[in-house]
């Protein structure tokens, strides 16, 4: 039965699952890693997620604008972002316990929102997929890439975007400067407390994309916990990829279609108790980071609330 | 010494501004349960019959208090493991997952020998629960130390992997005979004997684990500021090539932080099982056995300023908001998700108020030599590195 | 620090004392007087509008006030229980505020039920989903007998088939779920054993983002029927309805939430065993007893989308399974 | 000039005064009515003790620090500096002491941060880089503009730092114990730059506390002293001994070791140690030395050149890759640090406050990091806390340490206290052998004092001393032989008596005195 795996079918199954599933990981794993790399370790991920998610159904149901509802993601990922911003920068309060405050907060207020507003869930009308020309007909590959919703195909083009921001802009510098030294970057005039919340805000933004990537575009309905510990997960990435976008999305991709494995595991009867079947992505994530050799270091001013002396 | 100017400020004065800090996080959670009246406001639910059913709830009547102290029981001992692994500079967020490891351990020997004189089991079952939470502390411990895996990675992942292996657990091996026989086969262990569970304290839930918590935090007290291993972890903790430089092996101590801290929480899932449910049951998630404890004894231990014997009370106090919020619930029937929001709201509102802590800490310390050109004083936590004498 | 430490001891003795000394008067026994209101208070582990095992209970609840009119029937709940420890709290705080009928409407409360029952012997708990009432005079045990209501589906997704595949989503492999996926594995065997049933658990209740990936699995593997248990479905009935391929709903009617493509629901319809605790209560009888929601007495009812055209031997079909199961022709393996 | 005209179109650097400046930390007031001026063309040193204010003041005027009382007038206005970014517009930039340097990025990356771009939202590190190659000719600091930072030396760093600020078109640069750090050659090179950029119209504001570097670069000095300004003076109107008293507050002596001693045996060997660096490049090379009971040997070379690896092999803080130590005959390779502190060890690490010391700790907890875990400090497993409060007050009587209570943490304690502290640990256990990096860096001319008293004391007591420094007068003064390391080399062992600072020099840049120069 475990030759069953190995088939065209499985295979591409596989892929496309796999694909579909790293989709919000991406968003709030790059964006996560924005934060952490000026220097904020945000664990409210989560909280971001559900609430983007139900904001972003919320608006569709009522509206049927996805252009709105995307915009409604944003708007309510920069206020989380923000608060978490003004608490750790400002305040300079410890990051990791205020995540989880942030956590708890967002998915109380988006059961809360929903039970109040909704009640019922629906299916609604999502993002649906878009074929790209040409490519989208390549048998196989076609179907597996080219043939993606709005969101999924953003998802992935998010990845080299973060690279070069990262990288080859002034912006990307400060960021990467005030997560390594950021009296280094202080002292030339580069606003540290701007930069993290610049990033803490985009965290928050991308987080609560990745939430509406979920209620908007891969499943179209809401349901209360729907983001299940993705938003940790989203965290445990960065850890993965190393503060690296394409570390990230090898993480993710790693994954998700392990996940995707398991199911089809469970599809093909192959006789383990579900419950493996379940853990491996998990395991096999700890197992991967564990033999890996290249291991980065994480931003030095991680976690480090900056302040100005004097 | 030079001119430099002591602050002299009144000493009556400087203790009063020392109580006040000290009760920031109550006027902390006091701003965010004001903010949560807002929320009630909007639910058409009276915040001041509300909150006064909250404060009922939690310390209202002997039962209600008694409550509190059961829901604080893994509070604490989670708190008193975050305490160790902060003073070790590890973060570890598998509580949840070391809980579960431990009770399950615990509770496969109470099922597994049924002839054992009480005392003895429970005995054997707390260093059963220590031992597995141990396990599934030391594991990330390992990997951080000589494979450089990210505590924070491998404790999210850990914490879904001992889920499942619960879950399977429950339905499988250590299934409740009982329904392993019905159609429903709910996903529980049988019951332990009566022997078996933990002493109660007064006549209700409360029992002896209590006590053995506010022990153990005294011993964690002791372990950290009066013994040579817990100036050890703290050492590796505070400065690693200082650590290493006084001869501490810090890869050890690093493991070692991490394993004590997974042991208490260890220890807190076997007192849910001995001392509340008397069987494991799973719904599935980890917060279904856990109740979030996990989390929640972190975010006590913050309230305690991560000191052993401040977590008591924090948690305590801690214990009496979730207990208060969901008898709040009750009374005034507003949907429980407004509670974790509330919940939230505490928390952030609590490790905020730390600013004005430091702040006002920092007016009052005088500065000791005017030397080292000039620099401010960076207290930023007193307390935290202080030492037992 | 010290006096932090000081302070807080203080504040703890006090707290204690005062604790100590206000302790609470014993619970106070409600003369019954007929004409009062029956008060009864529910605990559930997901929140009340779920669309699956809580929401059946709350529209139980609401048939039955309707049912017995203005004013005769009061209730409150505490949804999102999940925490085992946090429902026993606020089952033993029902018992004292004084409520009639307690429903711990969860298997896993079960340890719960059985502590505070004794405590308060005057009150009525009702467990579910379970058959054991501890042999205490004041708990009742009620249960769903999903696995008829998953016969039933089982038979309809065999004869509608065409790939002999069908593929089943559920959340841990356990309680009312797994008595539903097995109910249903041998309504289908029980037309065509060459019918392949394919389960996936996935572990969760809650992400629905993996048992919609769970659904299109399934679907990848050739399936062209599919079901589900627990509140998580939701995102597998959607890739479903995408795909254009059958699903199979329990515990809520999930018609309304995609058309096109729920053929049936297994819905309980608690009223039915919580009008007999009632009358029972009425009697004077407190527990005791176990009920079951089956075909038979009308708790569970398989609802079926009037909206598809299924051919009529399919409904036939299901009309003569629910005879059979209900006059005990046909049993379930 | 032409480099600042087609950098920015800043108004050239004319003057710059400080007129009653105050600055106040809670608790302590670090500057109290201090005068400072600079004019165009000219380097005016900032003389005083650590803890003199000297920083501070510098740190006001480039919007570090808040200015509480006072003001600042630049080229005849005046400003308000309420930032670094403020600073940098009015062209002032600053060299710190402890350098503002993103280790992970490179020099291009470094000069670029915070600046704009030509390239709008875009890096353009290609332009820097050509900028900084042509910068850098200039004043001839030779530097790889895509070399990341902590592969780069101290020396190196520095420069970084200063074409950092040429870079922003300061025309006024504040250098902060620019020389601490160097060789007397690099000092030298640095020097002559500062000349090169006076005659440029630059003003340069130059802190130190080491009086002869003063007087050859400054054209005045002002001393600072508990964050009150002496005097301004000329320089080629004041004398040393006046400075030194105006610095101190009394008169000072300078310590030497003039007294002979008997050399014992051989305490220290080491035969033939390599090992790799931190940077994983080849670190030491067949290191051969040898030092005796009763002898302090210096060890002279530039920073980085093997120094810090040197001494964590003998302490066994860095893994052998070949040879060995011994101590008194006795193979210490290969022991873990704990195992090499039991032998009788001792070692003042180079940076105290990050491998010495632990900055949250009390004192008493940090004087018994190394002994934590033995006999009288602990017994299974407990500390003794009564013995080790006694042990502390005993400590702190006898190094003179000034503290409010043995309580303070470390971080609260001065400089100098704190290698009191660390001298204190390490000096009680009588040590066979001490290895000492460094151990005056950033201490006040009091505190080296003391510091020098308890070395040669030790030397007295027949310990072996192997003493680290990049402070030629320091070794001069204190050594009795001293070994010059180059690259991970041992260059030369010169006893004292015979040595000269030029031919240290040379040889601390890897050439043999006598060699012909090349390249």
């Amino acid at each position: 039965m475990i030759k069953d795996l190995f088939t065209a079918t499985v295979i591409i199954g596989i892929i496309s699952s796999g694909i579909r599933l790293a989709t919000p990981y991406l968003y709030a794993a790059i964006g996560e890693m924005f934060g952490q790399r000026s220097g904020v370790l945000n664990l409210g991920v989560e909280g971001q997620m559900l609430l983007g998610a139900f904001v972003a159904y919320f608006v569709v149901l009522r509206t049927e604008s996805l252009l709105l509802a995307i915009l409604a993601a944003i708007g309510v990922g920069a206020l989380m972002g923000l608060a978490m911003g003004f608490v750790t920068i400002q305040l300079q309060a410890t990051q990791g316990i205020a995540g989880i405050g942030f956590y708890l907060f967002g998915m109380g207020m988006s059961n809360l929102l929903f039970q109040k507003l909704i009640g019922v869930v629906e299916n609604i009308d999502g993002f649906s997929a878009i074929k790209i020309p040409l490519l989208g007909d390549i048998p196989v590959i076609g179907e597996i890439f080219f043939r993606q919703n709005l969101l999924v195909y953003l998802a992935f083009l998010l990845v080299p975007l973060a690279w070069f921001v990262l990288n080859k802009t002034t912006l990307g510098l400060k960021i990467r400067a005030v997560g390594e030294n950021p009296e280094a970057a202080d002292s030339l005039g580069v606003n540290v407390a701007l930069v993290r919340y610049f990033t803490v805000t985009l965290g928050g933004i991308l987080s609560s994309i990745a939430g509406a990537s979920l209620s908007v575009a891969l499943l179209n309905v809401f349901q209360q916990n729907m983001t299940a510990g993705q938003g940790f997960i989203a965290v445990a990435l960065v850890y993965f990829g190393s503060w690296r976008p394409f570390g990230i999305l090898a993480g993710a991709l790693l994954f998700s279609m392990v996940n995707a494995l398991q199911l089809w595991i469970q599809v093909l009867g192959i006789p383990i108790p579900s419950e493996l079947a379940v853990m491996l992505p998990y395991i096999l994530t700890i197992l991967v980071l564990t033999l890996s050799l290249t291991k980065g270091k994480g931003p030095s001013a991680l976690t480090k609330a900056f302040e100005r002396e004097g | 010494m030079s001119q430099s100017k002591k602050l002299t400020s009144h000493p009556a004065k400087k203790r009063f501004a020392a109580v006040f800090d000290s009760f920031m996080p109550i006027f902390a959670t006091i701003a965010a349960l004001l903010v949560g009246a807002i929320f009630l406001l909007l639910l058409d639910a009276n915040p001041i019959t509300a909150y006064s059913a909250l404060l009922e709830g939690a310390f209202g009547s002997f039962n209600a208090f008694a409550e509190t102290l059961v829901k604080a029981i893994p509070l604490l001992l989670v708190g008193l493991g975050t305490c160790i692994a902060y003073r070790g500079s590890v973060t570890n967020i598998g509580g949840e997952g070391q809980m579960i490891v431990g009770a399950l351990l615990s509770t496969w020997i109470g099922l597994s020998f049924t002839n054992l004189p009480g005392w003895l089991m429970i005995t054997i079952a707390m260093l059963a629960g220590i031992l597995g939470g141990a396990v599934w502390g030391g594991l990330p411990g390992v990997l951080k130390a000589y494979f450089n895996v990210n505590e924070i990675l491998s404790t999210v992942m850990m914490n879904a992997i001992a889920v499942q292996i619960m879950n399977y657990m429950l339905r499988g091996p250590m299934i409740d005979p009982v329904q392993a026989e019905a159609a429903s086969q709910i996903p529980q262990t049988a019951r332990l004997e009566m022997a078996y569970r933990l002493p109660r304290l007064v006549p209700t839930r409360l029992h002896i684990g209590l006590l053995i918590a506010i022990i153990l935090a005294v011993m964690v007290y002791v372990l950290l500021w009066r013994t040579t291993l817990g100036y050890r972890i703290r050492a590796v903790g505070q400065n690693q090539s200082a650590a290493k430089y006084g001869g501490i092996d810090v890869k050890k101590h690093i493991v070692l932080a991490l394993l004590l801290s997974g042991a208490f929480a260890g220890l807190a899932g076997m007192m849910q099982v001995y001392g509340v449910n008397y069987r494991m049951i799973t719904d599935g998630s980890a917060t279904g056995f856990t109740g979030n404890a996990g989390f929640n004894g972190i975010v006590a231990a913050l309230f305690g300023q991560l000191h052993p014997l401040i977590t008591i009370p924090a948690s305590i106090l801690f214990g009496g908001l979730l207990v208060g919020a969901n008898s709040m619930q009750r009374i005034v029937q507003v949907p429980s998700a407004l509670i974790t929001a509330l919940n939230g709201l505490v928390v952030v509102f609590v490790v905020s108020s730390e600013y004005f802590r430091r702040r006002s800490q920092r007016k009052r310390i005088a500065f000791i030599e005017s030397e080292d050109e000039g620099k401010p004083p960076k207290e930023r936590s007193e307390g935290l590195g202080e030492a037992a004498s | 620090m010290k006096n932090t430490i000081k302070l807080f001891s203080l504040l703890l003795i006090t707290v204690l004392l005062v604790a100590g000394c206000t302790q609470a008067a014993p619970p106070v026994e409600e003369p019954e007087v007929s004409d009062q209101p029956l008060r009864v208070a529910i605990v559930t582990p997901s929140s009340m509008n779920d669309l699956a095992f809580s929401q059946s209970i709350s529209d139980a609840m609401q048939a039955l006030q309707k049912e017995m009119g203005e004013g005769k029937l009061e209730y409150v709940y505490s949804e999102n229980m999940f925490v085992v420890d946090d429902a026993a709290a606020a089952i033993r705080s029902y018992a004292q505020q004084g409520f009639d009928i307690i429903l711990a409407h969860g298997s896993q409360y079960g340890s719960s039920v059985q502590e505070i029952a004794p405590d308060f012997p005057n009150t009525v708990f009702a467990w579910g989903t379970t058959v054991d009432t501890f042999d205490m005079p004041n708990v009742h045990a009620y249960e769903a007998a999903s696995d008829e209501g998953g016969f039933v589906n089982g038979v309809m997704a065999a004869l509608l088939t065409e790939t002999k595949v069908i593929g089943v989503v559920g959340p841990i492999e356990t309680g009312d779920a797994k008595l539903y996926i097995d109910g249903f594995a041998a309504g289908v065997k029980s037309v065509d054993p060459e019918i392949d049933v394919r389960v996936t658990y996935i572990g969760s209740f809650s992400d629905v983002a993996l048992a919609a990936e769970a659904a299109t699995t399934h679907l990848s593997a050739g399936a062209d029927v599919l079901t589900g248990s627990a509140q998580m479905v939701i995102g597998a009935i959607g890739k479903a309805k995408e795909a254009g391929a059958y699903w199979f709903g329990t515990q809520a009617d999930q018609t309304s939430f995609a058309h096109d493509v729920v053929v049936a629901s297994q819905v309980y319809h608690w009223e039915v065993l919580l009008r007999e605790i009632f009358a029972l209560r009425q009697s004077g009888v407190l527990g005791g007893e176990t009920f079951a929601a089956t075909l038979d007495n009308g708790g569970q009812v398989i609802k079926i989308n009037p909206d598809l055209d299924l051919g009529q031997d399919v409904l036939d079909e299901a009309e003569r399974v629910i005879q059979g199961i209900i006059d005990q022709t046909i049993s379930i393996p | 000039m032409e480099i600042r005209a087609d950098q920015t179109n800043k108004t050239p650097f004319t003057s710059l005064q400080m007129r009653n400046v105050c600055k106040r930390f809670p608790g302590v007031l670090a500057n109290c009515e201090v005068d400072f001026d600079v004019v165009s063309g000219e380097v005016h040193a900032l003389l005083g003790e650590n803890g003199a204010g000297k920083s501070t003041l510098m740190k006001v005027l480039y919007g570090m620090y808040k200015l509480d009382d006072g003001e600042i007038i630049l080229n005849g206005q005046p400003v308000t500096i309420q930032n670094p970014t403020v600073a940098i517009n009015h062209g002032i930039g600053m060299i710190h002491q402890h350098f503002m340097l993103v280790p992970t990025l490179t020099v291009a990356e470094n000069v670029a941060l915070g600046l704009p771009s030509s390239k709008g939202p875009l890096t353009d590190l290609d332009v820097v880089s050509e900028r900084i190659v042509q910068l850098a000719s200039t004043y001839n600091l030779k530097i790889d503009p895509s070399a990341l930072i902590w592969q780069l030396s101290v020396g190196q760093q520095q420069r970084v730092e200063i074409i950092k600020a040429l870079y922003r078109g300061a025309s006024l640069l504040l250098l902060d114990e620019p020389t601490a750090v160097l060789t007397p050659q690099e000092v030298d090179e640095l020097f002559l730059i500062m000349r090169q950029m006076t005659s440029d119209g630059y003003g340069l504001g130059f802190i130190s506390h080491k009086l002869h570097e003063v007087v050859e670069i400054s054209d005045r000095i002002t001393v600072l002293r508990n964050g009150r300004k002496i005097g301004t003076q000329l320089t080629s109107a004041v004398t040393k001994q006046t400075l030194a008293n105006w610095m101190v507050g009394r008169e000072i002596t300078f310590i030497t070791s003039n007294d002979k001693m008997d050399q014992g045996e051989v305490r220290i060997d080491m035969q033939a140690v390599s090992c790799p660096s931190q940077r994983g490049t080849e670190g030491l090379r067949h290191i051969d030395l040898q030092i005796h009971s009763g002898e302090i040997v210096g060890l002279a070379g530039v920073s980085g050149n093997g120094q810090l690896e040197l001494a964590e092999v003998v302490t066994g803080l860095r893994p052998i890759k070949e040879g060995r130590v011994l101590l008194d005959g006795e193979d210490i390779t290969g022991l873990i640090p704990g195992q090499v502190t039991e032998k009788g060890l001792s070692y003042v690490p180079e940076e105290r406050m990050k491998d010495g010391m632990i900055r949250d700790f009390n004192i008493s907890e940090n004087l018994i990091l190394r002994e934590h875990h033995k006999w009288p400090f602990s017994k299974k497993g407990f500390l003794r806390i009564p013995y080790i409060n006694e042990h502390t007050d005993k400590l702190v009587e006898q190094f003179r340490i000034k503290t409010p209570s043995r309580m303070t943490l470390a971080k609260n304690l001065s400089g100098g206290n704190i290698q009191k502290v660390l001298l204190a640990r390490e000096l009680s256990r009588s040590p066979r052998a001490i290895v000492a990096a460094q151990p005056t860096r950033g201490l006040d001319i009091g505190a080296s004092e003391y510091v020098h008293e308890q070395l040669l004391e030790q030397r007295k007591l027949g310990t072996a001393i192997l003493l680290i420094s990049e402070d030629l007068d320091e070794i001069m003064a204190l050594a009795d032989r001293i070994a010059v390391i180059y690259e991970g080399q041992i260059m030369d062992v010169l006893p004292r008596l015979t040595a000269t600072k030029e031919d240290l020099g040379l040889l601390m840049a890897g050439v043999h005195p006598g060699e012909t120069i090349q390249n």
